[in-house]
């Protein structure tokens, strides 16, 4: 299990490298980083202040990297979100999948990001010029996370 | 029973985290946001939109129908918007 | 245009960092690492050797670069390639593309890695204790490739 | 004309390259071949499976139909494996 929460700045390549020390039928490491960006809908962005639900947020986290585990032969599996007030090029989330072949690990960290964007408790408030606005979900978003749902008959 | 508040809803209530006592007949989630939105304008209005409102009970997502009992942990939040 | 083709190892953290580094509207960097695996076929591999055509790497290399900024809205596009003597755990491969948007990236850096697998001239030679051998092209590269074709009418 | 070889059509050739003057009616990519082929038995061996003989003209693919040009520099070798 590898579900990080933290208001910290994280080390992307030593991250990676440590999903793969010391294990070698990983073929691949598949890796997802997301930063601040300076624009939203048209306005400027200066900083950005992630909200979450201590203890919910790891267990959604934990229970999304298990369905992963469960869908896909993984050999790791790391997801690492921040908290509090970032600003534009910051790091907010690493979502990372080590495999020994490349399609499950391009697939199963894709996943991770569609479906913690619409299941992990965090919520996002923009400063822009006009004040600080808090960030509506985004259908995309929701359609995105149920391409992953699987079909029952 | 404990309700915490996150983002625009935790905002509007003016709250992060309540302890509240309902009465007998709130039964389900969908009783106590009912319940809830008749303690006074702040809470009629943030809760106004149910569509707009998630429920998690001791963490995990719950629908409205969801039955409720004395020791629960409730959130009431917007959809989440993280990653 | 980022495309290197080295013997030596890369510095996973600050290529990935290089990628959005003063450009604030990049909301994603998605990325591959491919590794030197312990196993192939059933059989033990101690180390593995890298060939390739110097001058048609690179082309070719660029060329698919090229395909991707065509295809998807990118910031940052980045593949680093190496040659020569290789052991299990080592980092053979980085693929990287940074956009906007996260469906963006991680299509164009999985179209990177099927395209290059198919493309790019290089040969792996794998030592077992069976003594040298030439890898032989999979099947599967080439159906993971063809994915990517547009379709004519 | 330049050559070039690689992986095990190197290999079994026993050169990476060579410089070679085909006659006048070898006029395609598929024509160099089939000479090639005729200048003995480790080259009939290592090009005896056309379809495991990739080729390019100037680092481009090509096709076994591709007309040749007298300073092209040519490469065969098998289906690529990097990644």
């Amino acid at each position: 299990m590898a579900i990080r929460v933290q208001a910290e700045d994280f080390d992307v390549g030593a991250e990676l490298a440590a999903l793969s020390d010391g294990n070698p039928s990983v073929g691949g490491v598949a890796s997802f980083v997301g930063l601040v960006r300076d624009i939203a809908g048209g306005d400027a962005v200066s900083a950005m202040t992630l909200e979450h639900y201590p203890g919910m947020t790891e267990r959604q986290l934990a229970a999304i990297e298990a369905e992963a585990r469960a869908r896909w032969p993984l050999d790791g599996v790391l997801i690492i979100h921040r908290h509090g007030r970032l600003l534009p090029g910051d790091r907010i989330v690493l979502a990372a999948c080590a495999s020994a072949h490349r399609a499950a690990a391009f697939e199963a960290c894709w996943f991770l990001m569609d479906w913690l964007k619409t299941k992990a408790p965090f919520w996002k408030q923009e400063e822009t010029p006009a004040g600080a606005r808090w960030v509506a979900a985004k259908r995309e978003d929701d359609q995105a996370a149920e391409r992953w749902y699987k079909r029952t008959p | 029973m404990r309700i915490l508040y996150f983002a625009w809803l935790r905002a509007k209530i003016g709250t992060a985290e309540e302890e509240v006592a309902p009465p007998a007949d709130v039964a389900t989630t969908g009783d106590l946001i009912t319940w809830l939105q008749s303690r006074g304008p702040t809470y009629a209005d943030a809760l106004a939109n149910r569509a707009v409102v998630k429920v998690a009970v001791n963490q995990d997502y719950v629908g409205l129908d969801h039955p409720l009992a004395a020791g629960d942990e409730v959130a009431l939040f917007p959809p989440v918007t993280g990653g």
